[in-house]
């Protein structure tokens, strides 16, 4: 059971990219990405990730989705519905691209991978929070400054000028 | 005393520069331009000389002497003392000057009145009469050859008076370059003894030669490059051109320089020298004095301008004074310094007169063609001007040698000096025979000038009615100066007209001459003495001959002179070309200087620079082109652009990579990574 | 060390550059009145060190020094003695005058002002520095801004004459350098001169270089160097294009002051460190002289550009320094010790380069009087101008019997002494160059005829009189030369201890022998 | 489901539809969305990779911050590409080639 449900969602994440990297309408890649994001989210609950399942669900979606749904709309007339993209060297992209993935896979099947199988834990965001706030302190405090600055950056490169 | 002497003489010396400097600032400026300022000094520099010749005769003392000197320059070892001598020759001299100048100022008043450069003419006169009277003061060489020069500027100066005519300014410079050729010599006599005395003061030098630290062929060139001087300041043959042609200033000034005073400068240095001349250099001086007197006379009994006449009588004057010190009786030659200064100032003053008149009359008639001073357009001025007349008659007879006229008295001397020299030296009989040669020829001319001014017909009867009596001015110092040549001023306190004993020869003793083994003065006057008497006779006789000779010519013109002249052919020709010198320095001398002058420049600038200096430009221009030519082409073009080239050139062609697309370099990077990972896993 | 007056009289001029150089370019009378005020208040303090310098001293006096770069031994030393100080007060006077020489100038004026100024410091520091290489530095910085002046304002051949005038200086002070790189590295390593004095005679001694004794290997470097200043016969022939092509005030600094730089130079370093070199070179001193004072009278003669002539004249009459000059050798024993005539020739020498400096100024200056009213300078496109200027003609006579050697003005002193002082030893030259007098008035006397003298060209009937400016700067040039013509003593007391030293420095050396 | 390559061959091919979208897309906004799709694709890695290695958790966090810095890079992106339309009135980035040489 799981295991279907594990390749369902598999292929819901994979035919959802699909769509958001081939379809014509900006919108309709946007409403795919959704989709995607929903699989990944999907795919960390099948790697015991539950606390990372839910910050997918909510930045990614609730977040960063929503921020692209909103630059598409104002970077596009809404009235025209048929808000459409094309695309550049396709053929040399999808070549060069395609590529890239048979050399990944051949490589990640040839290799040897290190697993150790441990009991799935109870839950995670305990420990999680405790690492954040003693052995990832750094870069968490860094990570707010970071958000900081790109939050001042973008309304000022946003903001209108006068 | 002393002090008086040198305030005296300063005076003298100075007050003529200090009316020189007023009249080069602000003469034109003044009332009457002036000239009452240059009178008044030089009316004082009269009394002064007079006080001071007074005084000459209460002491009558015949070894009168002062000396002062003071230090001008000090370099440790080299040192120059400037100074004074006052004697008794000084004290003389300084008169003469002194008189002779004061006659030019005032007979310059109505000769000059309305000339354009009035003031300045009163200028150079000052300047004139300062270089002057410092030459008779100075005690050494270098204030002689300092003043020496001066006299030679003013002299430039006055003979370019009038130098919008080209003549004028022409003769200007010959004479200052033929004086300067003189001057030459005079100053390597001076570095000469300098050298060899170390000191400029005469007495320091006499007593040099007397001890013996300089002699022998040393010494005698010393003496002739002194006497160089002489020559040229006192137109002595072969440098006696510029004097003729100097006539072209005015003519009171030809009377004051070119006649009594400058010229008489280089006899005066000859005489001053005398003490340190050789034998060999005495013997030198009077040949050159000797033929120069001859040789001018020669000149001027042919010559047609009336100044001309004068000149050439001038240069012939000097030569006897010349040859009277290479004799050795220096103060016979002194005398008839004296004499002549009065005697021919006095006559050139009358030809000024005369000219003036002339002139006066043609500027009546606007002729501007006929020659004012040409003889053959005057003739039977006698009675047109009796007081003119007489007095040149005076000076005429004085410069003739004539008895009972001043004249007489100093040519007597020197005639006698001569002919006594060559009794003792009859190897040297030529001395003489030039002396009465020449006295024979003056009387000629003189007389034949005479007759052809004052006597006769008139040539030119459309003037004769405008020719006048000269005015008060004028005909002032023309009878005092023709009084002066009565023989009686010479004589005092004696009376014989026959005698040369007088006051002049008590207080103007010939002293020895400092050079070892020189006759001695009193020897000298022994041999003269004896020589008196035939001396006389026979100069009395060849002056006679030449004044009849004159008569019969132009007076009762019984002998024509044209047909003599033509007897005489080729000689009246060289006579009256004035033997051609002007013509053959010319020839020998300007053009070939000018020529080499020319050439040279020419090959300084043309040839030397252009293709010699500018050659080594240009060498190096070459060697820099071929140089560049392959730093260019080989080194630059082909190594260092070659670089830049293949550069520019694999930038242009990677450039078409840079689209400027981003996803282009995104692909790039994914190919290159694909490549580094097929690369690796091969 | 009482004072920095030296350093101040060498820098007064860029501060005037620098206060030139903030003016705006426009204000043209605001930069002329800065250079003048400049140039004025270094003459003032130029007088200062005449009134404060103790003639009895024969040696440096106001010595400053401080280090320069030490690890070549250079120094920044600067002194004057009574070599360099007439010529300090010659440089600061001509500058002055030379401002007003310049008043006319309406073309950029600010950068001629300004390398007027700088030339000013060039060469006032060469005739102060105490330090042979700061010396070399300043006879450098002298020769640019003179090349800018003659390029840029001067006459048609303007170019010509400037790069002319710079490589052939440029030839000559490279010569030099080589001559003091081969005093610095035979003779300790210094470039102080007194150092030098002290060292060189001693060490030079017996050194030789590819089989030619040293001394006399640098002793010929520097003359040459020297030489092509002064100028000595076969190097002259840039002086007359550089003078007749110069702008006036230019003209008059090259004749009055930069020519000076090579007896200068000579008798500094060639006769100062190189006591022995005299000896040797003394007689060809002495013929070069002999040529410059015929070969220049010639050329002179048969000029028809006043200008020209005058240039000529300069080499002319430098002649007769050289000819001083070679009289020191009098003084040594084998001449028979005859100091006499080596003090006047010596003395002559350095009184004739200082004459030569008020005389030839003036002809300059009075060239350029006319110049700037007739726009010609050919001699025989004149004629009768005395009718029209008289003062002008009695300037200019003065000038030229001045410069003709007549007694009364201070050349003829000069003159006198270089040939009395020589005379004992070189006989036949001093008599051969006697003739240059001749020449000397014939050429002067000639082009004096031929421009004022006769009918007046009628070309010329409203030729203006010279004004007060041009009166101005010719004037205190003419008294000074009556003043010393008449006395000179004031300037000979200014030299003799100097001079007298460098005599008894000669006298006491002995000819070098061997090739 | 318990194969660690299962989840590397989905990520990879996450990955390369990302690179694919990136490189052709030519409006800004699908460019940026290939970007997500190219960091979810890390992310995933990340956990398996935390899954299969001891499960100490540190892979959490290191998505966990590129989650953050995801957030942080869309904001600023789309601050640009709205900044580039308002000035070009285009959000094609071949568009914007203003600095090309």
């Amino acid at each position: 059971m799981s295991e279907f449900a594990f390749w369902m969602v598999a292929a819901l994440t994979i035919i959802s990219a699909g769509l958001v990297v081939f379809s014509g309408q900006l919108i309709y890649s946007a409403v795919a990405l959704l989709f995607t994001l929903l699989g990944v989210a999907g795919l960390y609950v099948f790697l015991w990730a539950d606390f990372m399942a839910g910050v997918q669900v909510m930045v990614y979606i609730g977040g960063i989705l929503v921020l692209i749904v909103f630059g598409i709309m104002l970077t596009h007339k809404i009235v025209s519905v048929k808000i459409s993209q094309t695309n550049v060297q396709r053929r040399i992209g999808g070549f060069a691209a395609g590529l890239f993935l048979v050399i990944l896979i051949s490589a990640m099947g040839s290799a040897s991978w290190f697993m150790e199988v441990t009991p799935e834990p109870v839950e995670t965001v305990r420990t999680i929070g405790i690492l954040l706030m003693t052995k990832y302190l750094l870069p968490f405090e860094a990570a707010s400054l970071l958000l900081l600055g790109a939050l001042i950056g973008a309304a000022m490169l946003s903001r209108k000028e006068n | 005393m002393e002090n008086t002497h040198i305030t005296y003489s300063l005076a003298i010396l100075f007050l003529p520069l200090l009316a020189f400097l007023i009249q080069i600032f602000v003469g034109k400026r003044l009332p009457r331009q002036g000239d009452w300022v240059s009178i008044s000094a030089i009316v004082t520099t009269l009394v002064l000389a007079s006080l001071l010749f007074v005084d000459m005769f209460q002491q009558y003392n015949p070894n009168f002497k002062i000396e002062a000197s003071f230090l001008w320059m000090d370099l440790g070892d080299f040192k120059i003392y400037l100074g004074f001598l006052v004697d008794n020759i000084t004290i003389i001299m300084l008169l003469v000057v002194a008189l002779i100048s004061t006659c030019t100022h005032i007979f310059s008043l109505k000769y000059l009145e309305g000339d354009v450069r009035y003031s300045r003419y009163y200028a150079y006169l000052g300047l004139f009469t300062f270089s002057m009277n410092g030459i008779v003061l100075a005690n050494n060489l270098v204030s002689m050859y300092i003043f020496w020069e001066l006299v030679g500027v003013s002299s430039y100066l006055l003979i370019g008076h009038w130098f919008e005519k080209e003549s004028a300014a022409n003769a200007a410079k010959k004479a200052f370059l033929t004086n300067r050729v003189g001057d030459i010599g005079f100053f390597i006599g001076i570095m000469i003894i300098f050298t060899a005395v170390g000191s400029f003061a005469f007495t320091d030098i006499f007593a040099s030669v007397a001890s013996g630290t300089i002699g022998g062929t040393t010494l005698t060139f010393a003496g002739i490059c002194l006497f160089a001087g002489a020559m040229g300041k006192s137109s002595q043959f072969p440098l006696h051109i510029w004097l003729p042609d100097a006539m072209e200033g005015p003519t009171p000034v030809s009377a004051l320089m070119h006649a009594a005073t400058m010229v008489a400068a280089g006899v005066y240095l000859t005489v001053r020298i005398f003490p340190l001349l050789t034998s060999d250099a005495l013997l030198f001086v009077a040949y050159i004095g000797g033929f120069t007197a001859l040789f001018a006379a020669a000149i001027a009994l042919t010559q047609n301008d009336i100044k001309k006449v004068l000149a050439y009588s001038t240069v012939s004057q000097l030569g006897y004074m010349i040859l009277a010190v290479g004799t050795g009786v220096y103060t016979a030659a002194f005398f008839h310094l004296l004499t002549h200064a009065m005697f021919k100032a006095n006559l050139f003053y009358g030809s000024g007169s005369v000219i003036h008149s002339m002139h006066h009359a043609l500027h009546k008639k606007h002729d501007h063609e006929t020659d004012p001073q040409d003889m053959r357009n005057m003739g039977g001025f006698k009675e047109k001007m009796p007081i003119t007349f007489l007095s040149m008659t005076v000076s005429t007879l004085a410069i003739a040698g004539v008895p009972f006229f001043s004249g007489f008295l100093s040519k007597d001397a020197i005639l006698g000096g001569t002919l006594s020299f060559a009794q003792h030296h009859p190897q040297h009989f030529l001395l003489p025979v030039f002396g009465f040669g020449a006295a024979t020829m003056t009387a000629f001319y003189m007389f034949r000038m005479i007759f052809m001014t004052f006597y006769g017909k008139s040539q030119k009867p459309e003037l004769y009615a405008d020719i006048h009596e000269s005015p008060k001015e004028m005909t002032g110092p023309l009878v005092l100066l023709g009084t002066l040549s009565i023989f009686i001023f010479y004589t005092l306190p004696h009376f014989n007209p026959f005698s040369t004993h007088g006051w002049f020869t008590d207080l103007v003793v010939a002293k020895d001459s400092f050079v070892p083994g020189n006759i001695s003065a009193h020897t000298i006057a022994e041999h003269a003495h004896h020589a008196h008497i035939p001396a006389m006779i026979l100069s009395l006789s060849v002056a006679g001959f030449g004044i009849i000779l004159a008569g019969l010519m132009y007076l009762k013109k019984s002998i024509s002179a044209d047909a003599w002249a033509k007897k005489s052919g080729p000689l009246y020709k060289l006579s009256l070309n004035k033997f051609y010198f002007d013509e053959n320095y010319e020839r020998f001398l300007y053009q070939p200087l000018m020529k080499l002058a020319g050439k040279i420049a020419y090959f300084d600038w043309e040839v030397y620079d252009k293709y010699f200096i500018n050659g080594f430009g240009r060498f190096t221009s070459w060697l820099s082109a071929i140089s560049g030519k392959f730093d260019y082409e080989g080194i630059d073009q082909g190594l260092v652009d070659g670089v830049g080239h293949a550069t520019q050139k694999m930038g242009r062609s990677l450039k078409q990579i840079q689209t400027g697309r981003l996803q282009n370099y995104l692909l790039f990077v994914l190919a290159g990574a694909i490549l580094i990972i097929i690369i690796q896993a091969v | 060390m009482e004072s920095n007056l030296l350093s101040l009289l060498v820098w007064l001029p860029v501060i005037g550059l620098a206060a030139i150089a903030l003016m705006p370019r426009d204000k043209t009378k605001e930069i002329k009145l800065i250079a003048a005020l400049a140039t004025g208040v270094q003459l003032v303090m130029a007088l200062v060190l005449w009134a404060k310098f103790d003639p009895a001293i024969a040696g440096m006096q106001f010595v400053e020094r401080a280090e320069w770069i030490p690890s070549f031994n250079i120094a920044y030393i600067l002194s004057v003695d009574g070599l360099s100080l007439p010529m300090v007060i010659l440089t600061a006077l001509l500058c002055f005058i030379g401002i007003f020489v310049s008043w006319k100038i309406d073309y950029a004026v600010k950068g001629y002002f300004a390398l007027f100024l700088l030339l000013d410091t060039g060469i006032m520091g060469v005739f102060v520095s105490g330090d042979l290489f700061l010396f070399y530095i300043f006879w450098e910085v002298m020769l640019l801004p003179m090349y800018f002046l003659i390029g840029i304002w001067g006459g048609p051949q303007r170019e010509y004459a400037a790069i002319k005038f710079f490589l052939y200086t440029l030839f000559g002070s490279v010569l030099m350098l080589i001559g003091i790189l081969g005093l610095y590295f035979t003779c300790g390593q210094t470039f102080d001169i007194q150092a030098l004095i002290q060292n060189a005679p001693e060490m030079l001694q017996g050194v030789s270089w590819w089989g030619m004794s040293a001394i006399k290997v640098i002793w010929v470097l520097l003359f040459i160097g020297f030489a092509i200043k002064v100028p000595v016969f076969p190097f002259h022939t840039w002086l007359p294009l550089a003078h007749v092509e110069a702008p006036t005030a230019i003209s008059v600094l090259l004749a009055g002051i930069l020519l000076k730089l090579g007896v200068y130079g000579i008798l500094r370093f060639n006769y100062g460190l190189m006591p022995d070199g005299v000896w040797w070179f003394a007689g060809a001193l002495a013929f070069l002289g002999l040529i410059n004072v015929i070969w220049g009278g010639l050329c002179a003669l048969a000029q028809t550009d006043l200008k020209k002539l005058v240039a000529y004249s300069s080499i002319n009459h430098m002649g007769y320094s050289l000819i001083g000059m070679s009289a020191v050798i009098a003084a040594g024993s084998a001449n028979g010790a005859n100091t006499t005539a080596a003090q006047a020739g010596l003395a002559g020498a350095v009184f004739q380069m200082f004459n030569h400096g008020t005389i030839s100024a003036m002809l300059f200056i009075l060239v350029g009087v006319i110049y700037d009213r007739a726009h010609h300078r050919e001699i025989n496109g004149f004629g009768g101008l005395a009718k029209q200027m008289p003062i002008y003609t009695g300037i200019t006579a003065l000038a030229f019997f001045a410069g003709l050697g007549l007694p009364g003005f201070s050349g003829f002193i000069s003159e006198a002494m270089c040939f009395i002082g020589a005379f004992p030893v070189f006989k036949g030259i001093v008599i051969a160059s006697t003739v240059g007098i001749l020449l000397n008035a014939a050429y002067f006397l000639w082009a004096f005829q031929r421009i004022f003298f006769g009918e007046l060209n009628e070309k010329y009937t409203d030729l203006p009189e010279i004004n007060k400016m041009e009166l101005f700067t010719v004037i205190p040039l003419a008294v000074i030369t009556i003043i010393l013509g008449v006395y000179p003593a004031p300037f000979i007391n200014l030299v003799k201890s100097t001079l007298n030293l460098m005599i008894d420095m000669v006298a006491s050396g002995s000819p070098i022998a061997g090739m | 489901m318990d194969q660690l390559t299962n989840y590397l061959f989905i990520s990879a091919i996450l990955f390369s539809l990302g690179l694919f979208g990136v490189m052709t897309r030519r409006n800004g906004i699908a460019v940026l969305m290939g970007v997500e799709l190219i960091l979810n694709a890390a992310n995933i890695n990340f956990v398996a990779f935390s899954r299969f290695g001891g499960m100490d958790l540190s892979g959490h966090i290191f998505s966990l911050f590129v989650i953050v810095l995801a957030a942080a890079e869309a904001a600023v992106a789309l601050a640009i590409i709205i900044t580039i339309y308002n000035s070009m009135q285009t959000v094609n980035i071949d568009d914007a080639s203003s600095m090309k040489q």
